[in-house]
């Protein structure tokens, strides 16, 4: 261990940090437009270098321990719960520190141009500063409570950046039912740890860094809550926090509303880093999941559900983001299912390519609604080859890796999944995983078709992006291509150093290979006939909507999930909570108990007053009676 | 047989007075009720001279029978108000209380005081002198005495400011 | 003048031989009583912050302690001393006071030199409540400041305040008049088993045990619970804090209600630790079911202020659930969490008023699209709205982690229904955000709403700093409450046996 | 002064009193204010200055011991507020100053001498000399209501009399004496115990008439609010502070436990009525006028303790005399001639006259037994009493009543500091210095309790 | 055991008292059922006089001279009382125009 204070990695969170304040106080007064993008680009640079330098370090170590620790200060000390300000670098940790600034650098540059002339240019750069500052700190987090607070913190960056352009009360309550939704999941989270640090100090330990918690896992394996396994509780109850946060069934409706935010925020948190948090803790928490194999079968099936139903969704979507939303969660289904099928590499791998290829795809999104000056409805699209050829070339790219169109990055790590999947021996889930692929290189090509294919629909001129938007795509377009390789070469034994090699065999190559070809040329052949390639065969339906127009109407409406939670939760909770003030509040406790006793109190000395009729001889009468009453009662001492 | 005649001027002189206070409450006209008063008072003082009271009995005469009664009789020209009154008594429920109370307070103590009365009180026994009970009323009560001036003396004065017709 | 009860009795009298001053002001010179008042109590802050940094948190018992003869006939004895827990409270009323007064520079125009008299002897009042050792000057002190309230919020108040300011008066005095009964007892059983006739607090601790003991432990909890305010008890709080001025709800959120779960800490508890263990349990279980029962209410509300006030309820429940569990991480959180909700819901009442001030109306459908009009303002909330969520790297997560992860312990479902609680207050807190910030600015009235003052900035950023401080760190007021913690928790019994986390079968 | 050794120490101060009230019959309206007060001031000197020593002219007729001291201080200086705090204004107006000025010394005069003597025809007579003037004094208004208060309080008050001396009668009858300390005798009693304790009822009623405990309270609202202000505010401190100092003493003497029984009944009725009734009362004379039926409750609460309760009991006295003389008399000065202060004639007063409203606040707060002032301390070493009499549920009840009361005491406060009214437009008199006296003593005599604390405890020996 | 007349020249002490306490039962009664305000104050005066000769009942069973003083002291009180009591009705009927006590029912509530 190289000692608890290696210093490089409080200068990895610092400058993004510094960019909020900065941008965030100074900004809309003192910096112009230019000064604020570089400020919080540069920020976030120095991040990312940062990373390479400690990743460096890291590599300098003998393989089997590659751990670099920086304790800041004791964060929280009150009794038995001491938790240190510390941030911690492994491999796992390193990766995604890389992928987090690399990719959020590329996205603050691509905002410059985006977010040209907004009013809110220097806000919009302090939060995004904001965001990836959180976000470093969830991944160099060296205990869970830590991590929480990273957690937490993304949570509100996404918050504020959904309902960026407030205005809108629809984008403001995006925002809010984003937040809300998380905070559902972070809930899920805290009681995981609760329980967790609970099992901890019923065996003695205190210390709650991953370090120790790896090391006593057989803590939590052994005990037992209410008559369930604690690693088995522990394990779904933190597998709820990452849904919350990576947008998993059930807790996904948040993440196709999020689109209301721009597109780049869209890009880096809604696609590449925050939703992947729930994968990295996954990871991160694997000690504990290996104590508890069910806790795994549930994560795999509902990863496998998840990505099945979201590509599903994503083919009968109109809204360019709609679609990569849904193709985002969709991916992340597979991330889980990797790491449910117990290759927790594998899944952070994909993490990895997913990021590239699915931020690119959102950039070029963005830069095709910013071409079409703010339209984002495919239908009005089309042709879009003619008139913005860089972004068709690079959207192209990124069609290509999703589908997992080898070489490119998507094939590799989808394909290790499946592989993974298959060799964990659960059949039925690998079926549905090829699949999904398949709806995959779908939905994606339906896109590509609908967006730049045939001629152009829509009333806008439409206008290539400037440089500062297509560089970083160009970047993002080539880490797509050879992230592939790259990564399957030496990403996975850096990530677990003493596992065996991993060996394609070629038969599952073959398989995944026909699924995407399937995909993409289903998808040419019915959104190509539907906008009107006169010579495709008969049999082909004319589009999806003709062929089963109810089943149509349900996928679009996303099986009217969002309508239904409306429904069972969230407007019987509102109306009991109207009750809860109305009836027992108001007139239970507060009018009956309290102003009742008022009112009783009252009307007894209404009825005493009247008592005083102001007949003297009536108040005789009442003195001799009173005494009457006390003479016999001191008589009847003596007689009774 | 003096001793017989004692007993029956006891009784006569009890049933005299008995008469009289009923008759002070029951009368309709206030002027029959105090004359009937008077009379109570009367046959009270003969009973205290027959207890051996001569004393009180002499002295009930002449300050209460006498300027007392006068005091009321004058009252009552005064307010010229001989005749029975027109307004009707009260609702029956509280005279059957006020009867209750009175009744309920005689028989109480009534049977608190018979417990113990077995003794006995000679008649027409040998009376205290006056010189001893002035030697009383000047020695051992003569705080009590002063204090009784003192309430005459407020008395008059409370008077006074009660009937005054203009300050 | 070192370090010591002279400085106590200079902080706790300070104000309120200020406050007669000015209250004799002449008529002409009424336009002084503010800065006057304002400069009073910051001169009464100095006192006690030089006591907190005097404060040497590893000595266990009462520091800067003196105790002089005051009524020998009955026994009673002016005591005063700090530990850690007062020491924190006394300073947290310290820091608020100026805050209050300087809040309502604006807000009060007539009766002000009566107005700021009484804001100061309130504070007079609160901060003898915290240093008093002795059970007959606590409970002077404890009723004593309940009439300056009562003139603050009955002539100051809003359109219902007569209503309310009696409701509150006869409310909290009824319930501590039960108290005075059991205080009574307790005085004459220790008097006749020791001979000696006291009030101190120490002699009681401990002091009674069985059927007696819960009869006697009820009455004085029955009296905190209704200032903390505890569930069924409550319903004086939403009236109270909604006819307050701004100043009033400040200081009634900041402090009043922690008077409550401080007389638990300090007497209720200690003095009956045998009756405190049986019924710990079900008043936690009320605590809980008020951070639902709040939560939820406050979700039902249109005004702002009786949220606000709800939230409160709330926020109280689960110190409550923190205070009666026992287990040091969990009391330490409470009482952190009771300087924290002084803190963030003194700012919300803050901004609250100040948007009244403005609008002059507290329902949210009057407002819409703030944050274009006032950026700064919106931001200011955003940070206090976050910190009343409790959401990390404020100060509200640190006091609710703690509660919660120390309460799970003992009390596993309790701390799971709070946890239900925290979900809750994101959605009516951020409900009430979008109502009033976000959304296009529907209301003409709303157009040219000035941005914050000098003046009420100056109000606003102490409460921020402290806010941000104690999220990023914490431990530096953590550290000075440890020792009195652990004295509560064996004085209390010790404590309480952890939840079975069987050994069972694999 | 060292001890008074003639007979004529012994009665000086109440010649003092007598003197000079008769004086203020002959000499002009105008004087006779400063005559009774110079007359109560200097008897209040000369027994606050005398040592007193235990000589018995008159066996137990007239006693002068310290316990003696201690009861004519208090009813002198209740005595001395109530001439002193009567506004000129009224005076001219409706009484008959000459005639005023001498029945109110002289009813002073009677409450003192039944203090001072053991022997229960004393008490009797004084209790007559104390009543009298003020069945007069009660008729001095000169409209219907005067009258008829005046006329009420006479009827009950000789029916209550003759009461007392049937009670008087068969006492003697069963015991053999009248002197109080002969009570002590009833336990004794074999044969004549159930007369002794009957006539011992029948005196007790006759006091617990004047001190307006419950069955026999129902003539106070309508006196108080028939009679001048100040009348009330004599008859409910200093008279009622002697009858229930007799009370007391025939209590203690007796020590029944029947009596504790009947007592602690009779006390949790008193607070009961009293503070319920006040409730709906708008007119604020007739208000204090059932609270000081419910104060009356409260100090027999303390009876509860026995013979040690004597100090909370005087000192309660002392503090609840003090707090009713000064409302009473703010009513006094506030009140228009005939029409009586109501809660919305107080409207606004805060603002009109700032220095009235504050003290009537002090004074009604006090009476609330709201810590810091005097009132809270003498409720609570009052409460503590009883709890040590083992009466704990009698405290529970008490507790309960004043958290009751609190809601028309406060609606006194409420008006005054809320709104305007026509309150504002009181002529602005100046609040006469003894109204700020006595608010300094409710306000801060509480915090110095041992002033009379103390030494009615060492007076205790003297009960008897 | 109450016996009757053998001893001529006594007689029990219960007789005089009853009848002390029966002519005060019977002022009694008058005051709480009589209308008219002097005969109410004859009333009083009866229930004095009742008690009065309970007094000198006492006076002769254990034989004391006291309880004889004591009825003279009470002549003066009821005489002072009378005074004041009239000097009151007067006033009434002055004011009010009647002796009728259910004139007085100007104050209640």
């Amino acid at each position: 261990m190289e000692g608890n204070f290696y210093p490089l990695l409080k200068w990895m969170i610092l400058p993004p940090l510094a960019g909020f304040v900065l941008n965030g106080l100074l900004g809309k007064k003192f910096l112009s437009e230019r000064a604020g993008g570089i400020l919080g680009s540069l920020a976030v640079l120095l991040s990312f270098v940062f990373a390479l330098l400690s990743l460096s370090d890291l590599l300098n170590l003998p393989a089997a321990d590659r751990l670099l620790r920086d304790t800041l200060f004791t964060w929280i000390s009150a009794g038995p719960f001491t938790v240190d300000f510390a941030l911690r670098l492994d491999p796992l940790s390193a990766v995604m520190a890389l992928v987090v600034s690399g990719v959020s650098f590329l996205i603050h540059v691509y905002s410059i141009g985006y977010m040209h002339g907004d009013k809110g240019f220097h806000k919009y750069f302090s939060y995004l500063n904001f965001f990836v500052f959180f976000m470093l700190v969830l991944v160099l987090a060296d205990n869970p409570v830590l991590m929480f607070v990273g957690w937490e913190g993304v949570g509100l960056a996404s918050y504020l950046l959904i309902g960026f352009w407030y205005e809108d009360p629809e984008k403001a309550s995006a925002g809010k039912k984003a937040f809300i939704t998380n905070r559902i999941g972070d809930a899920g989270f805290l009681a995981g740890l609760m329980l967790l640090a609970a099992v901890m100090h019923a065996g003695g330990v205190y210390a709650l860094d991953f370090s120790t918690l790896s090391a006593n896992a057989q803590l939590a394996a052994g005990a037992s809550f209410a008559g369930v396994n604690a690693a088995f509780l522990i394990g779904v109850l933190l597998f709820v926090g990452a849904t919350g946060k990576s947008a998993q069934f059930p807790l996904y409706v948040w993440l196709p509303d999020a689109m209301a935010g721009p597109t780049p925020v869209s890009a880096l948190i809604h696609a590449a880093t925050m939703v992947t948090a729930g994968v990295y803790m996954l990871a991160r928490m694997f000690f504990l999941y290996e104590a508890a194999p069910a806790a795994l079968d549930v994560v795999l099936v509902t990863g496998c559900f998840t990505a099945f139903l979201a590509a599903v969704i994503a083919v009968a979507q109109r809204d360019i983001k709609k679609v990569l939303a849904y193709s985002t969660v969709s991916q992340l289904g597979f991330m889980f299912m990797a790491v449910g099928a117990g290759a927790w590499a594998a899944g952070v791998f994909h993490l990895t390519t997913h990021a590239f290829f699915k931020a690119l795809l959102f950039l070029a999104a963005g830069s095709v609604i910013h071409g079409l000056s703010g339209e984002q409805d495919l239908f009005k699209m089309g042709g879009l080859r003619k008139h913005m050829r860089t972004t068709f070339i690079l959207t192209a790219t990124g069609w290509l890796a999703l589908s997992g169109v080898p070489p490119l990055a998507g094939f590799y790590s989808k394909d290790l999944i499946l592989e993974k999947v298959f060799t964990s021996g659960a059949g039925f889930v690998w079926l549905t995983g090829l699949l999904t692929a398949a709806l995959t290189a779908y939905y994606i090509s339906r896109l590509l078709i609908l967006a730049f294919m045939d001629n152009y629909r829509g009333r806008e001129h439409a206008h290539e992006s400037p440089a500062v938007m297509t560089v970083p795509m160009g970047l993002l377009a080539a880490l797509s291509v050879v992230g592939g390789m790259a990564g399957a070469a030496w990403l996975l034994p850096f990530l677990q150093p003493g596992a065996p090699p991993e060996h394609h065999s070629a038969l599952m190559i073959a398989i995944s290979v026909a699924a995407a070809a399937a995909g993409i040329i289903a998808a040419f052949l019915i959104t190509g006939r539907r906008i009107g390639g006169g010579h495709h065969a008969a049999w082909c339906p004319r589009s999806l909507a003709a062929a089963w127009p109810r089943l149509h109407r349900l996928v679009y409406n996303k099986f009217y999930v969002d309508e239904i939670y409306e429904a069972l939760l969230l407007k019987p909770l509102a109306r009991f909570a109207d009750w809860t003030f109305r009836v027992p509040d108001s007139k239970v406790i507060d009018g009956a108990l309290v102003n009742g006793t008022a009112r009783l109190f009252m009307s007894l000395g209404r009825t005493l007053g009247a008592a005083q009729t102001g007949n003297a001889q009536f108040y005789a009468i009442v003195f001799m009676a009173g005494l009457c009453l006390l003479l016999a009662a001191v008589l009847a001492g003596y007689y009774l | 047989m003096r001793p017989l005649l004692l007993t029956a001027a006891f009784y006569l002189l009890s049933g005299a007075i008995l008469a009289g206070a009923a008759g002070t409450v029951l009368l309709r006209r206030p002027l029959y009720c105090a004359l009937s008063l008077l009379f109570t008072l009367l046959a009270t003082s003969a009973l205290y001279i027959l207890l051996g009271a001569e004393l009180a009995g002499l002295l009930q005469i002449i300050v209460y029978a006498g300027a007392v009664m006068a005091l009321f009789i004058l009252a009552i020209h005064m307010t010229g108000q001989d005749e029975p009154l027109k307004t009707p008594p009260l609702p029956r429920l509280l005279l059957m209380a006020a009867g209750a109370a009175a009744a309920g307070l005689f028989g109480l103590l009534m049977l608190a005081a018979t417990r113990f009365f077995i003794a006995f009180v000679k008649l027409a026994p040998e009376p205290y002198s006056v010189a001893e009970q002035a030697g009383l009323i000047f020695g051992r009560y003569t705080p009590q005495f002063e204090l009784l001036s003192l309430l005459v003396l407020a008395g008059i004065a409370g008077a006074v400011v009660a009937a005054k017709k203009k300050l | 003048m070192m370090i010591g009860p002279d400085l106590l009795n200079l902080a706790i009298y300070l104000p309120l031989a200020a406050g007669v001053l000015i209250a004799l002001l002449p008529r002409a010179k009424e336009h002084l009583s503010g800065p006057l008042a304002l400069t009073s109590s910051l001169l009464a802050f100095i006192p006690a912050l030089a006591l907190y940094t005097g404060f040497d948190p590893a000595l266990p018992g009462m520091q800067f302690a003196q105790d002089l003869p005051w009524l020998s006939a009955l026994g009673a004895r002016y005591t005063i001393g700090l530990d850690g827990i007062s020491m924190l409270m006394f300073i947290l009323t310290a820091f608020l006071a100026p805050i209050a007064v300087l809040s309502s520079f604006t807000a009060v125009k007539e009766h002000r030199r009566f107005y700021y008299a009484s804001l100061l002897a309130l504070q007079t009042g609160m901060l003898g409540v915290f240093a008093a050792l002795d059970l007959l000057l606590f409970y002077v002190f404890w009723e004593a400041m309940l009439i300056p309230m009562y003139f603050i919020i009955g002539i100051w108040g809003g359109r219902r305040r007569i209503y309310a300011s009696v409701k509150f008066f006869i409310y909290t005095m009824a319930g501590s008049l039960l108290m005075l009964a059991a205080i009574l007892w307790l005085y004459f059983d220790h008097q006749s088993r020791t001979g000696v006739y006291t009030f101190a607090l120490t002699a009681y601790n401990n002091s009674a045990a069985g059927g007696t003991g819960m009869l006697l432990f009820l009455a004085f909890a029955l009296a905190f619970a209704v200032k903390v305010p505890l569930w069924p008890f409550h319903t004086w709080l939403p009236d109270a804090h909604v006819e307050a001025p701004t100043a009033g709800s400040i200081i009634l959120a900041g402090v009043l209600l922690k008077m409550g779960v401080y007389g638990f800490i300090r007497i209720a508890v200690p003095f009956f630790p045998e009756a405190a263990m049986t019924a710990g349990w079900p008043i936690a279980a009320l605590g809980a079911f008020g951070v639902i029962y709040g939560s939820l209410t406050a979700w039902a509300q249109d005004d702002i202020k009786k949220l606000v006030a709800y939230s409160s309820v709330a926020h109280l429940g689960i110190v409550m659930v923190g205070v009666l569990v026992l287990e040091p991480a969990a009391v330490s959180g409470a009482v952190l969490q009771m300087v924290n909700h002084g803190l963030s819901t003194g700012a919300l009442f803050l901004c609250v008023g100040m948007l009244y001030e403005r609008r002059h109306t507290r329902l949210m459908a009057d407002y819409g699209g703030i944050a274009k009009i006032m950026p700064a303002f919106a931001a200011v909330f955003m940070i206090v709205t976050l910190s009343s969520i409790g959401l990390p790297g404020l100060n509200g997560f640190i006091g609710e982690f703690l509660i919660l992860f120390g309460a799970f312990k003992v009390w596993p479902c309790l701390a799971l229904v709070s946890l239900g609680g925290v979900i809750l207050s994101a959605v009516y807190m951020l409900g009430m955000y979008q109502k009033v910030f976000f959304g296009p600015v529907s209301n003409t009235a709303n157009k040219e709403l000035p941005d914050l003052k000098v003046r009420e900035w100056l109000c606003v950023l102490p409460l921020l700093a402290l806010i941000v401080w104690i999220g990023v760190y914490p431990n530096f007021f953590l550290r000075r409450i440890d020792t009195a913690v652990n004295d509560y928790i064996r004085l209390a019994g010790g404590p309480r046996p952890v939840f079975s986390l069987a050994k069972g079968e694999k | 002064m060292e001890n008074p050794k003639t007979l004529l120490d012994l009665i000086a101060p109440l010649l003092l009193v007598a003197v000079p009230a008769i004086i203020a019959l002959l000499v002009r309206p105008a004087w006779a204010q400063r005559a009774a007060g110079i007359g109560l001031a200097a008897a209040l000197f000369n027994v606050a200055v005398s040592a007193p020593a235990n000589i018995l002219p008159f066996g137990q007729s007239l006693v002068y011991d310290p316990l003696t001291k201690l009861f004519w201080l208090l009813i002198l200086a209740a005595a001395f507020a109530a001439v002193v705090l009567t506004p000129r204004a009224a005076c001219a107006a409706e009484l008959p100053a000459n005639e005023y000025y001498f029945l109110l010394p002289i009813s002073a005069v009677g409450l003192m001498a039944m203090l001072a003597t053991g022997d229960l025809i004393g008490v009797f007579i004084a209790l007559e000399v104390v009543s009298l003037p003020l069945y007069a004094l009660a008729a001095a208004r000169r409209t219907a209501a005067g009258a008829e208060a005046g006329y009420k309080y006479f009827l009950l008050g000789s029916f209550g009399a003759a009461l007392t001396v049937l009670g008087i009668a068969f006492f003697y009858g069963s015991v053999g004496s009248v002197l109080i300390t002969s009570a002590a005798a009833i336990s004794g009693l074999t044969v004549t115990q159930a007369a002794a304790s009957a006539g011992f009822l029948l005196i007790m009623a006759g006091f617990a008439f004047k001190a307006a405990l419950v069955p026999f309270h129902m003539w106070v609202p309508d006196v108080y609010e028939g009679a001048p202000t100040p009348v009330s505010a004599f008859m409910a401190s200093a008279v009622k502070a002697g009858a229930v100092l007799i009370l007391f003493r025939l209590f203690v003497a007796a020590d029944l436990p029947l009596y504790y029984k009947i007592f602690w009944w009779v006390a949790a009725l008193t607070m009961a009525a009293g503070n319920i009734a006040a409730l709906p009362q708008t007119g604020v004379k007739r208000m204090l006028a059932y609270s000081s039926v419910a104060h009356a409750g409260y100090l027999l609460t303390g009876f509860m303790g026995g013979k040690a309760a004597f100090p909370a009991v005087y000192f309660y006295l002392a503090v609840y005399a003090a707090a009713t003389i000064g409302a009473f008399s703010l009513v006094a000065i506030l009140e228009k001639e005939e029409k009586g202060v109501t809660l919305d004639g107080l409207r606004g007063l805060a603002a009109a006259d700032p220095a009235k409203a504050a003290l009537l606040a002090v004074f009604v707060l006090s009476l609330a037994g709201i810590p810091p002032l005097a009132g809270f301390f003498g409720k609570f070493w009052l409460f503590a009493q009883a709890v040590r009499g083992a009466a704990p549920g009698l405290v529970v009840i008490a507790v309960l009543a004043s958290a009751v009361s609190l809601y028309y005491y406060l609606s006194i406060i409420t008006a005054m500091y809320s709104g305007k009214g026509d309150a504002a437009a009181v002529p602005r008199a100046a609040t006469p210095l003894t109204l700020w006296l006595l608010g300094a003593f409710v306000l801060l005599g509480g915090l110095a309790a041992d002033l009379f604390l103390l030494p009615a405890a060492r007076a205790l020996p003297f009960l008897p | 055991m109450i016996h009757f007349l053998p001893l001529t020249d006594s007689v029990p002490l219960a007789h005089i008292v009853g009848l002390g306490v029966a002519v005060f039962a019977a002022g009694a009664f008058g005051f709480l059922v009589r209308r008219n305000l002097i005969v109410l104050l004859m009333c009083v005066e009866l229930m004095l006089n009742g008690a009065n000769i309970v007094l000198v009942a006492f006076s002769r069973a254990p034989a004391s001279p006291d309880p004889q003083v004591w009825v003279i002291f009470m002549f003066a009180v009821a005489a002072a009382e009378a005074g004041v009591g009239l000097a009151l009705a007067v006033l009434i009927w002055r004011r009010l125009g009647t002796l009728d006590i259910d004139a007085l029912k100007g104050l209640r509530g």
